[in-house]
């Protein structure tokens, strides 16, 4: 196949923001008809090079050669005409157009993206509303149908599963295959090593924004692909998947319970009742809208449940504020970082916002002990702050990254965690998985929704399934493989074990 | 079917929404018509020469809100709104002084051509020198104050009957006043085609975010240039209703508008951040904001009170409309899925 | 129009005043004075007020309003000079009486007191050249560019000007008439070492004075209004050395205004142009010391003017005229 | 935005241009320097040590108020009612010294309190936008004001008490002004408290992402609220100071102050969508549009043309300081 058609082809793009050099020579060269992933690390530089690509951003040097011709693209709107669609990392709707509007900005026909909306399963999306109303995954959906509608040559995904759900993610790339079928091109991004060698033919692997290789992922094992991308010495520390939960320390220190669900009731949950001990880790697993984002917001004290009881360490918790959940040591992390983040603010003030209210410091701040603190969070997992003076110039997953740093090191009792490694690179993961095994061990309560099925086994000890708002089933780090939790997720599990025992 | 729930079960039908969206608008209006109750109840003779008061005041206003809201809704401000109505005003008195309705007619649609240019310019320059927009047209409105000054030193100036009658006659009925005509016309001859077209969503899409609106294909520089050529337009239709008011050019007429632009619309419903609200609403709140001073001379109020009045008046109605959104905003979902509403 | 009987007895009239510049002590003192003849006059049964900052397209709207209001009188200090032509012609036409004081119109329907702001300045400005001996180094610190009273005031100064080839004018400012900007330029002047041998003010004055005073400078001859804290200065200043005038603006032409209006609704006849013509008070012939002196006033605020009446106009106490009391 | 990049830039020039893009006020100080020099040129001898005492002098009230609109700027509102504040805390001192000066300045401090208050709980209590909220305020205020002059001047002469004249206009030794330090203690707890408190932290993010701040588990109608009396708070000192330097008060006295107010802060670099500026930034910002006044006093030319030359170098100067801290607005 090395001598397919080579449709397109970077030499040394640069992009540097001020002092930050965000890429350092990007060269990628893809072939018409193929899968090419993108590949590396939070941070190296793989959204900076889509975005150069298709004439988001201008680089400050480097050559983009379109089936050899030179060819430079001064807006996103010119790549398209040239058959370079890409959709972006950061939702790229106009939040305050309706979904309509938005198509004929762009100008798809209806025509046009119907297919593609009945493909992504998106025909009965209301074009009606604001972007602003709809969830992201919708979102990234309808940028993906559009970019479609306008039939590109190549077309680029910067991790637009990270934010789907498992069955939709399957569509996307079935999508995906389809484009490669028709002889056309596609560059996946994306940080979950399965889906990379599942779908793609090859990959490009960057590294501190430059490019360090290019891998034949049929031939080629993951720990190669890993140690291109992290660096041989870094590669060694990353242990095979599946490990962590065996090599977790014995957790169990106290097992009185964190926090305690019953009857809760509010929007799609219907009734959950369910305990959280200190030192464990729970999964929750479901599909989209099975009532699991409820339960978070209720417990992150966002929202007053319509019926049910919470009680934390025994007393029995009305929150009317989330000031009050963190009080009683219950903090979220929102797998929406644009949620959670103060974009112009610095890593340092967004890792510290809570401190300062949690220590209800209002006289002067003893900036050495919070500099340790901030450091202690942001070194443990390892974020990178090069540009990190204004949280909105770190990288996705950096950004991700913060969300996280900040309630370790403001410290918590009960961490609720929606998400937390969307878009988080396989390093890093292990990282998390890690940190939150070590949290259990200390003492601390863990829960964690993943709509990424293996993390259960990875680092939790129990996870619960829930189901048109209920628990269906629980099941132990031990049993709950991909296929028992799927089967349980889609309802199949009937009168399987019900809540009281989940409960008990 | 988990496509069915990612699209978010609809929270209400089309009806309902469109009620939802509009609902400060619609307020507005309601506002309106009870100002308007209340006026007829404590002035029971209310008739022709009223309503041609009311016009005859608020239509200034009314063009210097919906100029100020062609910039705000792209995501910009424009504090030299004032300053540019003055300096039509003057150019128009200047130069239709002792001269025939033609000619009026003429100088006026320079002056609205000019108005455009010199709000592309606040535009060019706002986008060249990327300085925040607000410094730029505060500055701006030294500029063309100091313009106005240049072309009429003092108040003076003038113009043909007919083209005064253009704002203070009436049509067909005394109780139809020319100006009402006149403001619905022009606002609707240019706005709507705009609002259709997809420049005007351009201006929408930049108003709300620049770089999705760029990723959409917007190009952002000539819509932003756009939106306040467009309020240059509108601000050179404000100076000219001056003169239709007044019959007279003033190099300080308008300066006042700016700030009572801005709170019209607010009041109106458009939002300071960019991107959302229209032109009705400023319009109508600007017919609310002349009719409250109006209804305390009618009412005889003890007129040390009457700021007092009007200022409370003001915030009182704003905190009405705020408590809507108030229970709304508690709800706001802060994990993506959840059902908020 | 038509009187309405509300009042009943003699008190059947309802006044309106129309005033376009609010939180100036000029315009306040102005309606006071209207206020306080309305009370004397004993046959007004309502004073209405229409009293915002706006410009001339507000004030139609406002007098417009008046008339839907059913006054009989309306008092005015008209934002512009010929604006206001059509409205008031609309007025008079329903058999109301309008009056416009202080600035003048060119409408011909309308009774109008003028306070001769051409001669303000002439007086002044003629005072201090002479008190100059025809020679030296002037600042001319005028109102807001662009309104009529102070174009009025500017032509009159440039005409004295005109007669004293000696007078060189070193600097025109804009007070605005406000203190802080006046303050402001007074002390950047002495600051810049600028020689300056006289200084002639549209009203902002014991401010100007001020300025000298924390500057350890000595005074210059000053030009001010009959502002009640210059008044002071000229009096109080004196033996250290200021020596100046205070021009009459007086603002209380309002209740000489409403005085005539009710007059001519009562069947008295008035010529339609009243000019009020400003007097002058200087601190240096004994006559002015004596006019200073019977009308300073220690417990007023700084800019309140002292002209208290206008003869043979206004019939209102100086007590009524400071509590700006409503007809009670 | 981030949308369409700056293109090719030299290293040298972009490392100059990090540094003063952390310390973009330098750039403030530049021009700063550049109008001084501009006075020197325009009436040699002018510039010397009285003359910079004057300016501070002048300048002062408009720093202190500016220090409020900074604060309530940063949270992404604006407050329309300093300048009526300023005014009647002015004309409130002025008219109650008769009653002796520490009625008089504590009624006057009081006066800024309460408005703050009031501006507060409607914005952040009842979700009135700010520009409204104050808008209206402020016409309470003046109305409020007007009444009270009919009613209680003349109770007994209008004077500026001793203790805000000294604090207003007096001088240490006869050359340091003393609101200079009013000012300087004041500039130094804002900017300390902005970067070294909890309050300050949270001011910046509540102006930043209101739904993060809830998130984090902070109450941001508490953090506005406080804001908003601070401001009401500064602006009656503001007032204070002014009616110590002019010696008199009238109704309209501070109504000069509403747009300088907020173009110190604006030319200062904080942002009006809130969450990014700070105060170093506005004081200069003071500073630079009093000695601009001062430069356009003593410069010899028509009226109209001092105006256009007066927004033209305005965006020249900002122009200047985008470029050089390559901070996109
Ligand atoms: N606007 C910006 N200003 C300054 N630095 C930036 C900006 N955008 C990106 N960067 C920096 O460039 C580097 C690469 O960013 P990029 O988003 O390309 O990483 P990425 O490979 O997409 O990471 P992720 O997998 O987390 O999305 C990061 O260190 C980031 O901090
Ligand atoms: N509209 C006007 N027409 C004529 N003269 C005016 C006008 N406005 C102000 N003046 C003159 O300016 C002088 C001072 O200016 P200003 O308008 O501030 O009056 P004031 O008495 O100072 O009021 P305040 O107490 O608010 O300062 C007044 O004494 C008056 O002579
Ligand atoms: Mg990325
Ligand atoms: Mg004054």
């Amino acid at each position: 196949m090395t001598d397919d058609a080579i449709l397109l082809e970077t030499r040394g793009l640069k992009k540097n923001y001020g002092a930050v050099v965000a890429l350092r020579s990007g060269d990628i060269s893809v072939r018409a008809g193929e899968i090419h992933a993108l590949m590396g690390a939070n941070g190296a530089g793989k959204s900076t090079l889509v975005k150069v690509l298709t004439g988001d951003v201008t680089p400050n040097a480097g050559t983009i050669r379109l089936e050899g011709r030179e060819v430079r693209f001064n807006s996103p709107a010119n790549a398209r005409k040239a058959g370079l669609a890409s959709v972006y990392q950061d939702v790229s709707l106009v939040p305050l157009l309706t979904v309509a509007q938005n198509l004929r900005l762009t100008g798809t026909t209806m025509a046009a993206i119907r297919p593609w909306l009945e493909e992504l399963e998106l025909g009965d999306v209301d074009l009606a509303e604001y972007a602003r109303d709809l969830p992201t995954p919708t979102l990234h959906l309808l940028d993906l149908a559009q970019a479609l509608a306008s039939l590109p040559r190549l077309l680029i995904l910067d991790e637009v599963t990270a934010t789907l759900p498992a069955d939709l993610s399957e569509r996307v790339f079935r999508v995906a295959r389809r484009w490669r079928d028709e002889g056309r091109s596609v560059v996946l991004i994306s940080h979950r090593m399965t889906e990379v060698k599942a779908l793609c033919d090859r990959a490009t692997v960057l590294r501190d924004g430059s490019t360090v290789g290019v891998v034949d992922l049929a031939s080629s094992g993951q720990e190669e692909i890993v140690s291109l991308m992290l660096g041989p010495a870094a590669a060694s520390v990353v242990v095979s998947e599946g490990a962590v939960a065996d090599t977790a320390p014995a957790p169990k220190v106290d097992p009185s319970p964190a926090v305690e669900v019953r009857g809760l009731r509010s929007g799609l949950l219907q009734d959950v009742s369910f305990t959280l001990r200190r030192g464990e880790v729970l999964g929750i697993v479901a599909l989209e809208a099975q009532g699991q984002a409820d339960l978070f917001e209720c417990l992150s004290g966002n929202r007053r449940p319509d019926a049910g009881e919470i009680l934390v360490q025994g007393k029995t918790r009305r929150f009317r504020h989330p000031h009050e959940a963190i009080g009683a040591g219950l903090v979220l992390v929102p797998a929406d970082r644009a949620l959670a983040l103060l974009r112009q603010r610095s890593v340092l003030e967004n890792i510290a916002l809570p401190m300062v209210n949690q220590l209800k410091r209002w006289g002067l701040i003893n900036t050495r002990a919070e500099r340790k603190r901030v450091k202690a969070a942001t070194d443990r997992l390892e974020i990178d702050t090069r540009a990190g003076s204004r949280v909105m110039r770190l990288s996705g997953g950096n950004q991700q990254k913060v969300t996280i740093a900040r309630w370790l090191a403001t410290g918590f009792v009960t961490l609720l965690c929606f998400d937390p490694t969307r878009g988080i690179d396989i390093r890093t993961k292990e990282q998390i998985y890690r940190v939150l095994r070590e949290l259990a061990a200390s003492g601390s309560a863990v829960l964690l929704f993943t709509s990424e099925l293996p993390e259960i086994q990875l680092a939790c000890d129990r996870a619960l399934v829930m189901f048109g708002g209920r628990v269906v089933a629980e099941l132990t780090a031990h049993d709950a493989t991909e296929a028992a939790l799927l089967r349980a997720a889609h309802g199949l599990e009937r009168g399987g074990t019900g809540p009281a025992e989940a409960a008990s | 079917m988990s496509a069915q729930a990612i699209a978010r079960p609809r929270v209400a039908p089309n009806v309902a929404r469109l009620l939802r969206r509009n609902a400060w608008t619609l307020g507005t209006y309601g506002l309106f018509v009870a100002v308007m109750i209340f006026t007829v109840a404590i002035h029971p003779n209310y008739g022709p020469f009223e309503v041609q008061s009311l016009v005859v005041g608020a239509l200034p206003l009314a063009f210097a809100a919906v100029a100020e809201a062609c910039v705000v809704l792209g995501g910009g401000i424009d504090l030299s709104i004032g300053a540019m109505m003055a300096v039509a005003n003057v150019v128009a008195a200047r130069y239709m002084n002792h001269h025939d309705f033609q000619t009026a007619i003429l100088v006026s649609v320079l002056v609205l051509v000019g108005g455009t240019l010199a709000g592309a310019l606040n535009g060019v320059i706002a986008l060249r020198t990327r300085v925040p927009d607000i410094v730029v047209t505060l500055a701006m409105s030294f500029v063309w104050g100091g313009v106005a000054l240049l072309i009429l030193p003092q108040p003076g100036g003038g113009a043909p009957d007919g083209f005064l009658a253009l704002a203070s006659g009436n049509v067909l009925t005394p109780w139809i006043p020319a100006g009402i005509v006149l403001l619905i016309v022009v606002v609707g001859a240019i706005w709507i085609p705009v609002k259709l077209s997809r420049i005007g969503l351009a201006l929408y899409a930049v108003g709300s975010d620049r770089t999705a609106a760029f990723r959409r294909g917007v190009r952002i520089g000539p819509t932003r240039v756009f939106s306040y050529a467009l309020g240059g337009f509108f601000a050179a239709c404000g100076g000219l209703a001056l003169l239709m008011s007044t019959g007279i050019g003033s190099p300080l007429a308008g300066t006042i508008y700016t700030l009572s632009a801005i709170s019209a619309i607010v009041l109106g419903g458009v939002s300071l951040a960019g991107g959302r609200g229209g032109v009705m609403g400023p319009i109508i709140a600007a017919l609310v904001l002349t009719m409250v001073p109006a209804d305390l001379i009618l009412s005889g109020t003890d007129p040390n009170f009457g700021q007092v009045i009007q200022g409370t008046l003001i915030v009182l109605v704003v905190m009405a409309g705020g408590l809507a959104p108030l229970l709304r905003s508690r709800r706001r979902a802060i994990v993506p899925g959840a059902s908020s509403g | 129009g038509g009187s309405n009987n509300t009042g009943g007895g003699t008190k059947k009239y309802v006044v309106g005043i129309s005033n376009t510049l609010t939180g100036n002590g000029f315009r306040e003192e102005m309606i006071c004075s209207i206020k306080a003849q309305a009370k004397a006059s004993g046959v007004v049964s309502k004073v209405i007020v229409a009293n915002r900052n706006t410009d001339p397209s507000g004030q139609i709207a406002d007098v417009r309003n008046l008339i839907s209001a059913g006054v009989n009188v309306i008092v005015m200090n008209p934002s512009d000079r010929s604006a206001l032509d059509a409205v008031i012609k609309e007025a008079t036409s329903k058999g109301i009486v309008v009056v416009t004081v202080d600035q003048g119109v060119t409408s011909s329907d309308a009774y109008q007191l003028y306070n001769n702001q051409v001669k303000y300045a002439t007086l002044g400005a003629d005072w201090l050249f002479k008190k100059l001996n025809g020679t030296g180094n002037v600042i001319e610190m005028r109102g807001i560019n662009g309104v009529s009273a102070d174009a009025d005031r500017h032509t009159g100064f440039t005409q004295t000007l005109a007669s004293y080839p000696g007078i060189k004018v070193v600097k025109m400012t804009f007070t605005n008439w406000s203190l802080d900007p006046a303050a402001q330029q007074i002390k950047d002047i002495l600051g810049s070492g600028l020689k300056v041998d006289g200084i002639w003010t549209s009203g902002i004055d014991s401010t100007v004075v001020d300025g000298y005073t924390t500057a350890k400078k000595p005074y210059v001859p000053t030009i001010g209004a009959d502002n009640d804290a210059f008044i002071g200065d000229l009096i109080n200043l004196k033996a250290q050395g200021l020596s100046g005038a205070a021009v009459t603006n007086p603002p209380t032409v309002g209740g000489a205004g409403l005085a005539v209006g009710l007059d001519v609704l009562q069947g008295k006849s008035h010529p339609h142009l009243i000019n009020l013509d400003p007097a002058i008070w200087d601190n240096q012939s004994t006559s002015g010391l004596s006019e200073l002196q019977n009308h300073y006033d220690p417990k007023l605020n700084a800019y309140y003017s002292v002209t208290y009446q206008v003869a043979p106009y206004t019939t209102y106490t100086k007590d009524d005229l400071l509590k700006c009391a409503d007809i009670g | 935005m981030s949308a369409p990049a700056t293109g090719l830039r030299q290293g040298r020039w972009v490392a100059f241009q990090g540094m003063l893009r952390d310390r973009p006020s330098l750039v403030l100080v530049g021009v700063l320097l550049l109008l001084v020099l501009a006075i020197g040129v325009i009436r040699p001898g002018t510039i010397g040590p009285s003359w910079v005492a004057n300016t501070i002098l002048f300048a002062a009230p408009l720093g202190i108020v500016a220090a409020g609109q900074t604060l309530v700027m940063l949270t992404a509102g604006i407050d329309l009612s300093v300048a009526a504040t300023m005014t009647a805390a002015a004309y409130v001192a002025a008219s109650q010294s008769y009653f002796g000066s520490a009625r008089a300045v504590l009624l006057a401090l009081a006066v800024g309190l309460v408005v703050g208050l009031v501006n507060g709980l409607g914005v952040a209590v009842f979700r009135v936008q700010p520009l409204i909220m104050t808008l209206g305020t402020g016409l309470v205020i003046s109305g409020g004001l007007l009444v009270y002059s009919l009613n209680v001047s003349h109770q007994g002469p209008p004077a500026v008490p001793d203790i805000v004249r000294y604090v207003g206009a007096g001088k240490l030794l006869g050359i340091v002004p003393v609101s200079a330090f009013l000012w300087a203690a004041i500039a130094t707890i804002v900017i300390v408290g902005l970067r070294q408190t909890g309050y300050g932290r949270l001011i910046f993010a509540v102006g930043d992402n209101p739904i993060a701040c809830r998130l984090a588990g902070v109450r941001a109608w508490l953090v506005l609220l406080v804001t908003y009396v601070i401001c009401g708070f500064l602006s009656g000192v503001a007032g204070l100071v002014l009616v110590g330097a002019i010696n008199a008060a009238d109704l309209s006295l501070g109504d000069v102050y509403l747009l300088p107010s907020v173009a110190a802060v604006v030319i200062g670099g904080t942002s009006i969508y809130g969450g990014n500026g700070g105060y170093a930034g506005s004081l200069l910002g003071a500073l630079i549009l009093t000695v601009l006044s001062s430069v356009f006093t003593l410069l010899d030319a028509p009226d109209p043309l001092k105006q256009i030359l007066y927004g033209a170098i305005v965006v020249l100067l900002a122009a200047l300081y985008v470029r050089t801290t390559g901070d996109d607005g």
